[in-house]
């Protein structure tokens, strides 16, 4: 990309298909974008690793996902830099247990799909003082989770909406949500560095303008959940409920986001799930946002 | 002495099994339909959508226009990838079958990709080929190439040699035997390749159209799996089994009148 | 030799007409094509009949009719006093062509075929196949398949295996058609002891009206197609076995052969074919 | 009737030994079973040659290693000055199996594979098509396709195919086999009457000895299998057209059948048949 | 006159290909290296793993043992699932060709539900068939089934009219009809569906894994989709495509042994 066309030149960002992208959903149906002189298109994706692999492949240039993702992903993937925290919530994700568990102790087997999720069951275990050992991870994806739950296939899982509510309709019941535990997940908006050092302005330009939307959609929901439907179908009340627990706010990454990211990082090389934990105070920067940002 | 049984062997097909089979459809239908019921009443709607709020459901989706953008879309890259997999296919079946040096050339490597999943190379075919169309069509071209060459090849192998002795010394050369001889010969076989293609082509929508794809049953599926709109699920399983369905009858219909003389029976 | 019907079939009873073969103005017809129409014929049992008539005049087309392989559009068949609707072990049929061997069995287990069906004891079959491979002279092919024979051989297993089941009813379709003079001189004679003792109902369908002579009850020629039906019929009242020099059968042939020849002329006509100039 | 070698053949060149076709002891097997070996044969060009011999002795083999089909395992054939190594147009087969027909190709269609494959003009394809398909009486069954023929009718079309394509050299496997006796005459006479106009080489199978004699410049006995060799080559003096009443007719017929007789007599006595109990 | 071209129709597989067969095997083995190496270079290790971080990665995956168990895993899955759909598919084939009353009842489900993606049915797999082993054969069952069936029933239309004739009237009842012709005249179909078959067990193995397998390597290809192991998909990759590659030899080989007589060529 050339810096000079840099502000004309289009730009693809990937995003998945959840509440969690309400943001970015009505910034594309407001205009929001438009407006700020920006050519940004959505690209959806399955969802998961799948969002950041557009950027390492070159189809999009922006991604928006979990930390626990990306920071898989920034093993294999050295030119990934995360530039701003867009949203995070200690209230999405939430445990539930199977009907019939009464005791956390009786939990032997919990469903987890790869990411975010698998880190918090290990967490979520590890702050009950249970040995990680002695409880098998079933993985699945999460639209899996509740007829695993229901079938007693497993006994817990922790999860977002609505993989919640239908494990609620399995039998199951929510027993506490992840702050309750002392964990938060963030997503953060992503690029590559060759595409961001020349394009930093243009970067900086479509973060602030996300950093409006989120301003929207934690003042007005209803407006997120309209867009979110009009965009992806999500029925609006279903994003209503689910936004209500995700705090929208674009912010500079931290000191204290990269130390988590660090634990984060070593809880993936320990499960022997990534080889090596990625180059963190590098690929994580520190107060991007404010540096980038037009004022 | 000539026992009286109910058909002989080349049963000429009566009249009467029109209407009969007319009945046995509905019949087969209603079974269908009444099975799907229980099970969804007995496993609950979170988990089977019942007949009935699949067709809410699937009101819901043709009243908003999605439901039809779906199947246009997703018929179109379907069709798209499966005629390039049968017109590809087909000549590298029939060069494959009868050019030693191709078969040798291009078998270890059909023999090896054909059983890697698409799933595997999406990431591949979309910096190769972008998020457009493209990449998608090549996947579903992918999963029906093979299946089309396969059966080719089988169907090349199978025509009589006095048939290709005949043709060689009534002055076919070697151009001609393939599309004077092969090819017509070959012509039975290229057909169910093409028809179990179709199958494969379907099989694949949904790994084609997790990336990028606003519009199209595969990502209709997909997205209400991720937010558990179990309906909309069902509406696109119906929705892409009616639409093979269709296609299928097409194709046999098609080829079991334009094909007739080459031996294809459907 | 042995057969299962040698119970039914001791005693001199006399050929009872009505239990043998009964074609009743049939027609039949392949789309709009109406191949043979007005067939009537009466065939008593245990006859021997050889039906003659010009190329594709519709002799085989008569004969999958009676073996119940395609329903006639017009008129009725009987077979042993009932109509006939479905092929039956019965009735043995040696087919013009060979492809109805079984290309992935030896030639033994073509033969063995019709007694493994009827699950006849492993011994039993080998002493029938044996009997009846060496009856076609076949007995050093046996482990072959019917891909590694020649046309001739192909149409002697044919025949070894509808005789192997011993019918009660053989349709014969050119069965000697591909074979040597003298070979097929050999089968002949075998075929007239095998009819003598077992005296099956045969319908043999020859362009050879010498072979007809020497092996038939009646002659019966069809007439050109299409719309072929029955032209004429001649007893031949020859003692058998028949020489191609006793009494009676010089005079036979001649008139057989003018019979067919106009036939084939007319047909030839039909076709554009001058037969005059052909044979001058 | 015009030919694409009326201009090389015009002019009364005398045959030529070492253009015509050469066997040089040869032996053709099927794996471990050698069908036969040792043939020495020479065919002047432009001679008509029948290939005569029991059942299942070889006679097909030879003629598909002529055509190219198969190769020899010892020995070497010559075709036309050069060694045959591959099928040629210039010449044609007439198999003995008629499913070397196209099925998807009709009648026409199939006799006009030859000029088609040659770019024959469509005009000229046409002419050709109904000249040939006349002269095996199949015009009125020009759209049909094979599936609807009967045995002798696509015995005809094969041969019809052959001829519309004019080959110097035609290979012919019993191709008036499944024909009525007078068709048959019909055909024995055409032929006649195309290769005096041609005068392409021919070699030509057949069972009927009449038919050999009537036809063939030479008639060649083949002993009987395996490892079967020529045993007897007998030159046909006689004038053309030649009637089965015509002088030395019956001396060459009893002379060519008592050889034959002999050879069949101990192929059925190899294969345990007692040819005196079956003549008997 | 005779032209003297390379080789006559029916060529007899001279012994001189065999060691030429070997040259080109290594040479387009060595093309095959030498594309992917390029390619890798191009795009780099995040999307696509050359092939010596492939083997590094497959060593080590070899070594921790976690490789070979996978491989058992998924082996024994896709056989298993493959082997049930060929067991199953066949007889249906063979009954549904020859079968009317079978064929109008069985035609419309197969023609519908063989275009419906097997990820469509991984839950209720689930529930119907727990997490274990069966469910994860059975939907790999659930994409070969339909190609046996399909071919079959190709192979069943194609036999020649008068061998069901002669079989008929040499007494055969129905069933034996069916066992002792169709189902011989059947096989070279037969094996061919079942090759294809074996193509779309391996293409379903990832689906079939993403719920609950520790090991396999559809599973393993998922996981390491989900961290960005490139190099360990490029193992998953390699060792599906080599797994096939060495089933369909076996196949071949076996078929082209045991049921030579029956008309299989591969
Ligand atoms: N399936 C078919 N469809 C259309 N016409 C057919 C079919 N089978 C046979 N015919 C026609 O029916 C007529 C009679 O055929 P059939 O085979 O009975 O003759 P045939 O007397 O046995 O002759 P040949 O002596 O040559 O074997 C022929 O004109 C043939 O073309
Ligand atoms: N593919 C083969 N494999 C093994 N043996 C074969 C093969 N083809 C032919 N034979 C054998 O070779 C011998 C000669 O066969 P061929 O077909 O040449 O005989 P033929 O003289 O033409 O007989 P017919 O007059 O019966 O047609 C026979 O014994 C036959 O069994
Ligand atoms: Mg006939
Ligand atoms: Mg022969």
């Amino acid at each position: 990309a050339d810096s000079a066309t840099g502000a004309t030149a289009k730009v693809r960002i990937a995003v998945g298909v959840d509440a969690a992208y309400a943001p970015f959903f009505l910034a594309k149906q407001e205009g929001l974008f438009d407006k700020a002189g920006l050519d940004v298109e959505l690209t959806q994706t399955e969802g998961g690793p799948a969002i950041t692999n557009a950027v390492v492949a070159g189809v999009a240039q922006l991604a928006a996902n979990s930390d626990a993702t990306i920071i898989t992903l920034m093993a294999k993937s050295p030119d990934l830099r995360a530039l701003a925290v867009f949203q995070e919530s200690s209230q999405y994700l939430k445990v539930v247990w199977r009907k019939g568990i009464t005791d956390v102790s009786q939990i032997k087997k919990m469903a987890t799909a790869p990411g975010l999720m698998t880190l918090a069951a290990a967490r979520y275990l590890q702050s009950k003082n249970i040995d990680r050992a002695s409880v098998k991870f079933v993985n699945a994806s999460a639209p899996d989770f509740p007829a695993l739950l229901g079938n007693g296939d497993v006994d817990a899982y922790v999860v977002f909406e609505p993989w919640i509510s239908k494990g609620v309709e399995q039998g199951g019941t929510i027993k506490e949500s992840i702050g309750d535990y002392g964990m938060k997940y963030v997503q953060w908006i992503d690029a590559d560095q060759k595409w961001l050092a020349a394009n930093s302005a243009v970067a900086g330009k479509i973060v602030k303008v996300i950093a409006e939307a989120c301003d929207i959609v934690a003042k007005d929901p209803q407006r997120a959940a309209d867009a979110t439907q009009k965009a992806v179908k999500i029925p609006a009340e279903q994003t209503l409920q689910n936004i209500g627990q995700i705090d929208f706010a674009v912010r500079d990454i931290t000191g204290t986001d990269v130390s988590s990211a660090k634990s984060t990082g070593d809880f993936f090389v320990q499960e022997k799930l990534i080889s090596a934990a990625p180059d963190l105070d590098q690929q994580l920067l520190k107060n991007w946002y404010s540096q980038n940002a037009p004022k | 002495m000539t026992a009286v049984a109910e058909r002989p062997v080349s049963a000429v097909p009566a009249r009467r099994w029109r209407f009969r089979g007319v009945a046995w459809t509905v019949v087969t239908l209603a079974a269908g339909l009444a099975v799907w019921t229980a099970v969804a009443w007995w496993y609950g709607s979170a988990l089977v959508a019942s007949p009935a709020e699949t067709l809410r459901a699937g009101i819901d989706l043709a009243k908003d226009g999605s439901l039809g953008e779906s199947v246009l879309a997703s018929t179109r890259r379907i069709l798209l990838g499966w005629a390039l997999g049968v017109v590809v296919g087909g000549p590298i079946g029939i060069l494959m079958g009868r050019v030693p040096a191709i078969r040798r050339l291009l078998d270890p490597y059909i023999e090896f990709f054909r059983f890697i999943p698409p799933i595997a190379f999406v990431t591949l075919a979309i910096v190769w080929f972008g998020i457009g169309e493209m990449s998608k069509i090549v996947l579903i071209f992918y999963t029906s190439v093979f299946i089309v060459t396969i059966n080719t090849i089988a169907g090349v192998l199978a025509i009589e040699e006095s048939k290709l002795r005949a043709a060689a010394s009534l002055g076919a050369n070697r151009w001609q035997l393939l599309h004077a001889v092969v090819l017509p010969a070959a012509i039975p076989y290229i057909v169910t390749g093409a028809r179990l293609a179709m199958g494969n082509s379907f099989l694949t929508i949904v790994s084609a159209e997790i990336v990028a794809a606003d519009t199209g049953i595969g990502a209709m599926i997909w997205q209400s799996r991720n937010y558990g709109r179990i309906d909309w699920i069902f509406v696109g399983i119906i929705a892409l089994g009616l639409l093979g369905f269709v296609c299928d009858r097409l194709i046999r219909i098609g080829a079991g009148r334009l094909l007739r003389r080459y031996g294809v029976k459907v | 030799m042995t057969s299962n019907f040698d119970v039914a079939m001791s005693g001199d009873s006399p050929p009872v007409r009505d239990s043998g073969i009964v074609l009743e103005d049939v027609g039949i017809g392949f789309g709009a094509f109406q191949a043979v129409s007005g067939i009537d014929l009466e065939i008593a049992e245990g006859e021997f009949i050889c039906l003659l008539g010009p190329s594709g005049c519709g002799k085989s087309t008569v004969l999958m009719a009676l073996a119940g392989f395609v329903a006639p559009n017009h008129g009725r068949i009987w077979l042993g006093g009932r109509e006939v609707a479905s092929p039956s072990p019965d009735c043995g049929v040696v087919f013009q062509n060979s492809d109805a061997l079984f290309d992935w069995l030896t030639v033994r287990q073509n033969v063995a075929f019709g007694p493994r069906m009827r699950s006849v004891a492993q011994a039993r079959q080998r002493e029938i196949v044996d009997e009846y491979l060496g009856l076609v002279g076949l007995r050093h092919a046996a482990g072959r398949y019917p891909s590694q024979l020649s046309g001739g051989m192909r149409q002697r297993v044919q025949i070894a295996r509808v005789l192997a089941n011993e019918p009660r009813v053989v349709l014969m379709d050119e069965p000697f058609g591909a074979l040597d003079a003298q070979t097929r001189e050999v089968m002949q004679q075998e075929l007239d002891r095998i009819w003598r003792a077992h005296r099956s109902t045969v319908l043999f369908v020859t362009h050879d009206i010498d072979e007809a002579i020497l092996l038939a009850d009646r002659v019966v020629v069809m007439t050109a197609g299409p719309s072929a039906r029955v032209k004429s019929s001649y007893e031949v009242d020859l003692p058998r076995p028949r020489q191609e020099s006793s009494a009676g059968f010089a005079e036979l042939r001649s008139r057989l052969r003018a019979d067919i020849s106009e036939e084939v002329r007319i047909s030839l006509r039909a076709q554009g074919i001058d037969p005059e100039r052909a044979a001058a």
